[in-house]
């Protein structure tokens, strides 16, 4: 097996205290486990969890649901602490309401990993995340180069009130700022879908006979407007947006001029590698900054082509395997 | 002035007017809103909402609530395509089975009302538990774009130039208030929402009203989802939640009395679309998202105290 | 006595719902240490009138005088400050508070601002002597029979210590024995120089009682003048306007055919183990202290509770009803006591209320058929003299209209077994009359009548039979000219054991 | 036919009473908080108390005000929101010139205020609560997110340490607005509710100012999930302005759990405490037997079903006998 005995207790990572000993258990404290980008990521922590246990180093995965309930969830990672668990793989609910319960978890010398949406406090031993201030740059750098810097825009953001969303569209804003030709019709905030988004957007085009470009910021957004523009026979414009296949097939379908990234659903299996090397010694950086894929329409072919191993309203994400986990901890 | 004084003493036809004027209003103060496209989708809109709340209706006339209608639709909108049989080519029978699923969903709240006397909102409310974990075992799986061709005939198609929810819609309505106002099975559910234990010795069975009103509620919840499916091509999880709130909200902004006995689908259907109106003005406005739940908040306020004025307990 | 002051006046009242007038003009003076009667049919106003007496209700114009002074801004608290307190005809109880907090409800003693429990106990416990109330005071409102919770409705009003007392059919859902306990307490309050006001459709309570009479037609005050050397026929005559016949019909010579009913060894409820029979064309009445298994007899029978039955005979069928609608099938219907709460839907309108047993009947290829509704609804309107707008809500009725609505709606099933609990409950005379008439002629037309009734007379000149039931057992049967007052209130105190007891 | 003779044994004979009904609540109640003992017994320890405690709190504070709103007969759709407004106010105040002592006081009167409004409208304005309260949510929700965009501010964390550190501070606290909201039902304005909530117009009759009555349970209610708002933001140490939403829902579940009916006047908080106990204790329990996340839905789900339905069947089944 792969050269994990680095073992030596000096180098050990955040929160991690020498006592304990493979094969570990590893508590999943999920948010919200019904939505499909979190069964796909669940998917990759089984999977990951699986394979260490196939090694030896993994006795059990348990996992919990918090329903959506950020309040739930400091109960179950309390509970995972009164469990004494080896380490926490956890999605926050909310990115400060943690805080006290995952430093308590820290100062058990528990392995806690926090990845997707993050926590505030830096007791923990890692924190793996794409940046989602670049996500929303970089989403609008691709609109303003492909509008020339000038045209009317629409931007649909995720639900009000999270940070992630928050996150994206903060760092859209110098690039719009830099760019006084852009004008913003109007900005909406809704559940990361397809329906909610599809009715927004047809409101606006009713509202906006010229629409030159959407800046959407993140997961079934992009879909729902562009289903939007199609019901309304309106010529689609310039969009970006996130893996979810269903954006794929309409981009291929309706030859669209788009641009996707993604958050990779695989950062949760990344999670539990990166929980388990530090329990065994390993020094894991305390931020892993994973970059972000970018689907664009050279390499859209190459996701669409694997597209059946997804679900139908999932997200295909990019491949992964431990060179490229290893590669990411030892950046 | 007789007439104005009529109005406000019939709740629905109350709310119909007030749709009206924000139509007019926001036709003539927003560009585009009066189109008829525009006007055309809301209704298309409203269709979704008015079909679950139709179930809704029911059950608050009956004195109950169902706060499972969300999961329905969303259960129905997901397992739909995975059971849609590959041999048949019109559709119907995935959509008939979809349905069955759906009504048995009802008829269980039924049964758990009425055998083991659990408050409808606690039995539902446990019933859209159940479902959530019903769906972390479908959801994700792999078929979940319809393929059906009476689903997305349903969802895009415009007979007439009008969208086939719409039509749905009416049919719906048509049933609905046939059901309430000129069938037996009406009146008693009404007799048995303003005072069950009178309905009781009245021979209004209890047991059987139940099962049957829960069930129907099921079955408009189903037929909602079956829709929004057609609407959005693709079902997932969460796309029911947004009905849940709206259809009861749908049946109070009616004039229907939330502690049962009292009211008429016929104010729901303005209801549901005086909330998809209320939706699409919120969403023209560019203001950030906390002035824009305070808007939506303040405007429902608003045409309910002009509404709602007469609803008295 | 003469000279004194009123204490509590309505000087030319009027008052009105949604436009209709119901006082026009109403003038009513209440003097210390006076029993006065306020007596009406149904509807006439008389607890309109009340209403405003004690600030529940405004007048429209017109105004009340405490003490000589207009009473201005008007309300409950304030008539309970002047000392005023009423017996309402809708009792004003919360279910889920016990005895003593309802009874204390509204005028609690208070030490630091909290209620005073033992302060409150006291007092409680001496108007509960006063009215005879034993249950536990601190046993929930909910769990009394619907007499018990009058009683603790009266004690609710004694508590406050009135000046003015005014009670709106306090009896009507008493057993004698309670009403006598309420008569004699009614003559000490007057002879403590307490002004009472009292309402009733019993007038012969009226005749025992009071002294001074004041009678409400259609929102008018037709009469207004002392009792004495008055008899029950003149006060009929007071109320009715005219002279009128015998208040209960004649029994028919015919003798009972067929048996209806008979079970043995019936228990639901309450009720133990008893034998019991009926027979087409028979009224049978059943009698008791309040809360003995009459109502559960007739519940049982009507399959609305689980009962059982060692050996059953119903309308040709070998067992009980196991369900009400099992029991409408085989033509056997139910009029309950509590007519608000189980027998009709009060927002509901009167035609609602009346078309809803027959509803599948009417309906023709599973659509209701409103022509035949409707026709149907005004025979029967017509046929029991309910007055006005079919389309009105049954609560806006008087009570004993209501009554007539909650018996109409069972006579398109063409019954051949009517179980009622207190028909005539709140019922004014005239009504009464005509109700008796109905039940007289069901029992000729070959059907079985099972009435229980808490009013004796009722007994004694209507039924046939009379069966008196006590914990729940039979303990007397009387038939004929062995029915009387004696008879059955000594079965029912379990005094002697007249009669065979079965 | 016990007559009770001495006196401030009515008071105890009444508060008996009122656990009618519940003796299967309790029963259930128990049995899974001595499961969870039996499964961790670091709950018997003073931290693990603590801790356990502090989960159960703000569930126990919105239960208790939603319980409130249905016994006036009506119910709150708004109580998430006014959890994550208290949150947000606590975060926003506590670090700038107010200090601790002016968050908290900004908190309760916010609570109080908006709590009163609402009541204004439904008791004088006759509007059904259901969806006065709707609206409401919006309202607050924006208000909310106004104040704080996204999760952040500021709570000291001495604050947090002694309301949610490693004593069991919030047991406490919930023992004292027990012991207050006892006294307030000892007071007849707090009595009232039950009378005005039941039988309003026998209430008006019987001189309760029934309007008033209802403003003020609404603002107490408001008060209440508004400091489960705060206690949220000691909590975490921070506010976020959606954080109570799932507590609508919940403190719907709890309050109808522990017997509480929509009518108005019925039920009693000891019961709706015993709820939100319930609740919470269940997700511990699932936690530690194991299950997985299918398993918790459905188990959940089963739970609440039968802990209202097996009291009811037992009851119909003695009653037959
Ligand atoms: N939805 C309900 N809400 C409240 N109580 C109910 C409900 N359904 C049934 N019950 C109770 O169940 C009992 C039986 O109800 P119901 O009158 O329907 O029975 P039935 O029709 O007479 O008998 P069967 O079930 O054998 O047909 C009654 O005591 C009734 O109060
Ligand atoms: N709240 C109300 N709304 C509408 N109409 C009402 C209302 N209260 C009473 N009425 C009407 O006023 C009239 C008088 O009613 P009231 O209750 O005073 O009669 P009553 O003399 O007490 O009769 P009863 O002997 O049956 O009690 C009735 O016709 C009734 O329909
Ligand atoms: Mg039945
Ligand atoms: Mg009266």
């Amino acid at each position: 097996f792969l050269a994990l005995s680095t073992g030596i207790a000096s180098a050990a990572a955040n929160c991690v205290k020498g006592d304990r000993k493979a094969p570990y258990t590893i508590g999943w404290a999920n948010i919200y486990s019904v939505p499909t980008w979190m069964k796909q990521t669940e998917g990759t922590i089984s999977a990951e969890a699986e394979e260490l246990k196939k090694a030896g180093l993994v006795e059990k995965l348990m996992i919990t649901d918090a329903q959506g309930n950020a309040q739930t969830q400091i109960q179950h990672i309390q509970s995972m602490i009164d469990a004494n668990v080896d380490a926490i793989v956890v999605i926050a609910g909310s990115s400060n309401a943690l805080d006290r319960v995952i430093s308590d978890a820290c100062d058990k010398g528990i392995a806690v990993v926090n990845f997707d949406s993050l926590v505030n406090t830096d007791k923990v031993t890692a924190k793996i995340n794409t940046d989602s201030g670049e996500w929303g740059r970089v989403a609008a750098t691709w609109l303003s180069d492909k509008l020339g810097g000038k045209g009317k825009i629409i931007v649909m953001n995720g639900p009000a009130g999270i940070s992630v969303s928050d996150d994206r569209r903060k760092g859209a804003q110098p690039v719009l700022d830099a760019n006084p030709g852009l004008e913003i019709l109007t900005e909406t905030n809704t559940e990361y879908n397809v329906a909610p988004a599809q009715e927004a957007m047809t409101s606006l085009l009713f509202a906006n006979p010229e629409i030159d470009g959407v800046l959407s910021l993140g997961g079934s957004l992009s879909a729902g407007a562009v289903m939007a523009f199609d019901r309304q026979g309106r010529d689609q414009v310039p969009i970006t947006g996130e893996n979810a296949r269903q954006f794929l097939e309409l981009w291929k379908e309706k030859d669209l001029k788009a641009w996707a990234t993604m958050q990779p659903n695989w950062l949760g299996a990344l999670s539990v590698y990166t929980a388990v090397q530090a329990l065994e010694g390993r020094n894991v950086p305390a931020f892993i900054k994973v970059p972000l894929p970018v689907i664009d329409d050279t390499s859209v072919k190459g996701y669409l082509d694997r597209a059946d191993k997804f679900p139908a309203d999932g997200y295909i994400y990019s491949d992964y395997d431990k060179a490229l986990f290893d590669n990411l901890i030892a950046q | 002035m007789n007439i104005v004084r009529s109005i406000f003493r019939n709740p629905p036809l109350l709310t119909l007017t007030l749709v009206v004027a924000v139509w007019v209003i926001a036709s003539l103060t927003l560009r585009g809103f009066g189109n008829y496209g525009h006007l055309r989708y809301l209704l298309e809109l409203a269709s979704v909402i008015g079909i679950a709340a139709a179930g809704q209706t029911l059950v608050v006339l009956m004195g109950g609530i169902d706060l499972s209608v969300g999961a329905i639709i969303t259960v129905t909108a997901i397992l739909l395509p995975l059971i849609s049989p590959a041999w048949d080519p019109t559709g119907l029978v995935g959509i008939a089975l979809a349905l069955v699923i759906a009504t048995c969903i009802g008829l269980f709240n039924g049964a758990g009302a009425a055998f083991l006397r659990v408050p409808p909102i606690i039995m539902t409310l446990a019933m859209a538990t159940f479902l959530q974990g019903l769906l972390v075992i479908v959801a994700g799986g792999s078929a979940v774009t319809v393929s059906n061709p009476a689903v997305i005939l349903l969802g895009q198609s415009r007979p007439f130039g009008i969208p086939a929810g719409i039509l749905l819609w009416a049919v719906v309505s048509i049933f609905v208030l046939v059901l309430i106002h000129r069938m037996p099975i009406g009146a008693r559910f009404l007799a048995i929402g303003a005072n069950p234990l009178a309905a009781r010795l009245s021979g209004v069975s209890l047991t059987r009203n139940t099962l049957l009103l829960y069930s129907l509620s099921g079955l408009f919840a189903g037929i909602a989802g079956v829709l929004v499916l057609g609407m959005n091509r693709q079902g997932y999880v969460g796309i029911g939640d947004p009905y849940l709130l709206t259809s009861i909200a749908a049946v109070v902004l009616g004039g229907t009395s939330i502690l049962g006995g009292r009211g008429t689908y016929a104010g729901t259907i303005p209801g549901a679309i005086l909330l998809v109106t209320t939706t699409a003005l919120i969403t023209v406005v560019n203001a950030s998202p906390g002035w824009r739940s305070i808007m939506f908040g303040g405007l429902i306020l608003s045409l309910l105290l002009i509404s709602g004025r007469e609803t008295r307990r | 006595m003469t000279d004194a002051k009123p204490l509590l006046e309505a000087r030319q009242v009027f008052r009105g719902f949604f436009g209709n007038p119901v006082l026009k003009g109403v003038d009513i003076a209440l003097y210390p240490g006076r029993v006065h009667a306020l007596l009406g049919e149904n509807g006439a106003g008389k607890s309109t009138l009340i209403n405003l007496l004690s600030g529940a209700l405004q007048p429209d114009n017109g105004e009340i005088v405490i003490d000589g002074q207009p009473a201005g801004r008007y309300s409950p608290a304030s008539a309970r400050a002047a000392g005023i307190a009423v017996v309402q005809q809708e009792l004003s109880l919360t279910a889920n508070l016990s005895i003593a907090e309802n009874i204390g409800l509204g005028a609690f003693p208070r030490r630091f601002g909290l209620i005073d429990y033992a302060t409150l106990h006291r007092g409680v416990r001496d108007v509960c002597a006063m009215v005879g109330l034993t249950e536990p005071l601190d046993m929930p409102v909910a769990d009394l029979s619907l007499g018990r919770r009058q009683t603790v409705e009266i004690a609710k009003a004694l508590y406050r210590k009135p000046r003015v007392l005014i009670l709106d059919e306090p009896t009507s859902s008493l057993s004698a024995h309670e009403a006598g306990v309420l008569a004699d307490l009614m003559v000490t309050l007057r002879d403590q120089g307490t002004a009472l006001l009292y309402i009733s459709h019993r007038l012969n309570e009226v005749q025992a009682l009071c002294s001074h009479v004041t009678v409400l037609k259609d929102g008018k005050v037709t009469g207004n003048q002392s009792l004495s050397g008055i008899d029950g026929e003149g006060l009929v005559r007071l109320m009715v306007g005219r002279e009128t016949g015998d208040l209960f019909p004649p029994r028919s010579a015919a003798q009972p055919t067929a048996t209806r009913i008979m079970v043995e060894g019936f228990s639901a409820g309450a009720v133990k183990e008893i034998s019991f029979s009926g027979r087409a064309g028979e009224i049978v009445g059943i009698g008791g202290l309040v809360g003995q298994g009459q109502e559960d007899l007739l519940l049982g029978l009507y399959g609305a509770i689980p009962a059982k039955a060692t050996k059953a005979e119903i309308s040709d069928r070998q067992d009980l009803p196991r369900h009400v609608q099992a029991a409408n099938a085989a033509g056997i219907v139910y009029v309950p006591a509590d007519r608000k709460h189980e027998g009709l839907v009060l927002p509901h309108s009167i035609a609602s209320n009346i078309i809803l047993p027959s509803l599948g009947r009417l309906a023709r290829h599973g659509l209701r058929d409103r022509s035949a509704e409707s026709g149907l609804i005004a025979d029967l309107a017509r046929q029991l003299t309910i007055k006005g707008d079919v389309g009105r809500p049954v609560q806006a009725l008087s009570g004993g209209n209501q009554q007539k609505v909650a018996l109409a709606k069972w006579l398109p099933i063409n019954p051949s077994i009517l179980l009622l609990n207190d028909p005539t409950r709140g019922v004014d005379i005239e009504t009464k009359r005509e109700i008796y008439l109905m039940l007289r002629n069901f029992a000729t037309e070959g059907r079985l009548v099972i009435i229980a009734s808490s009013d004796t007379p009722e007994l004694v000149h209507l039924c046939d039979r009379v069966v008196v039931l006590r914990e729940g057992r039979v303990a007397a049967e009387l038939e004929a000219d062995a029915i009387s007052e004696e008879a059955i209130v000594g079965a029912a105190m379990g005094v002697e054991q007249a009669g065979a007891a079965a | 036919m016990t007559v009770i003779s001495s006196s401030d044994r009515l008071y105890r004979a009444i508060q008996g009473r009122r656990n009618r009904g519940l003796g299967g609540l309790y029963l259930v109640v128990a049995a899974f908080v001595v499961l969870y003992a039996i499964l961790f017994p670091g709950i018997l320890s003073m931290g693990g108390f603590a801790k356990f405690t502090q989960n159960w709190f703000p569930l126990a504070l919105v239960a208790m005000a939603q319980a409130l709103m249905m016994l006036t007969g009506g119910i709150s759709l708004a109580i998430g929101p006014l959890v994550s407004l208290g949150a947000v106010i606590a975060a926003t105040t506590m670090g700038g010139s107010l200090g601790v002592v002016g968050g908290v006081a900004a908190v309760a009167l916010t609570g109080l205020a908006i709590g009163a409004v609402t009541g204004v409208i439904v008791a004088h304005l006759r509007l059904p609560a259901i969806i006065v309260t709707l609206a409401g949510s919006f309202i607050v929700t924006g208000v909310a997110l106004i104040l704080l965009p996204r999760p952040g501010g500021f709570i000291p964390d001495w604050l947090s340490d002694a309301l949610a550190g490693h004593t069991p501070t919030a047991f406490l606290l919930l023992g004292l607005i027990l012991l207050m909201w006892k006294a307030f039902l000892a007071t007849p304005l707090g009595l009232g509710i039950y009378a005005a909530g039941d039988n309003p117009v026998g209430a008006f009759r019987s001189g309760i100012p029934v309007e008033r009555t209802k403003v003020v349970a609404f603002a107490v209610s408001g008060l209440l999930a508004c400091l489960a708002g705060l206690f949220v933001a000691a909590q975490t140490g921070s506010g976020d302005p959606i954080i109570g939403t799932p507590f609508t829902l919940n403190s719907i579940a709890a309050a109808v759990l522990g017997g509480v009916g929509f009518l108005g006047g019925k039920g009693t908080m000891r019961g709706a405490i015993c709820g939100s106990l319930l609740l919470s204790v269940m997700i511990n329990v699932m936690f530690f037997l194991g299950f997985p996340p299918v398993a918790q839905y459905v188990a959940q789900g089963l739970i609440i079903v039968s802990a209202v339905a097996v009291p009811e069947l037992i009851h119909a089944w003695r009653a037959k006998r």
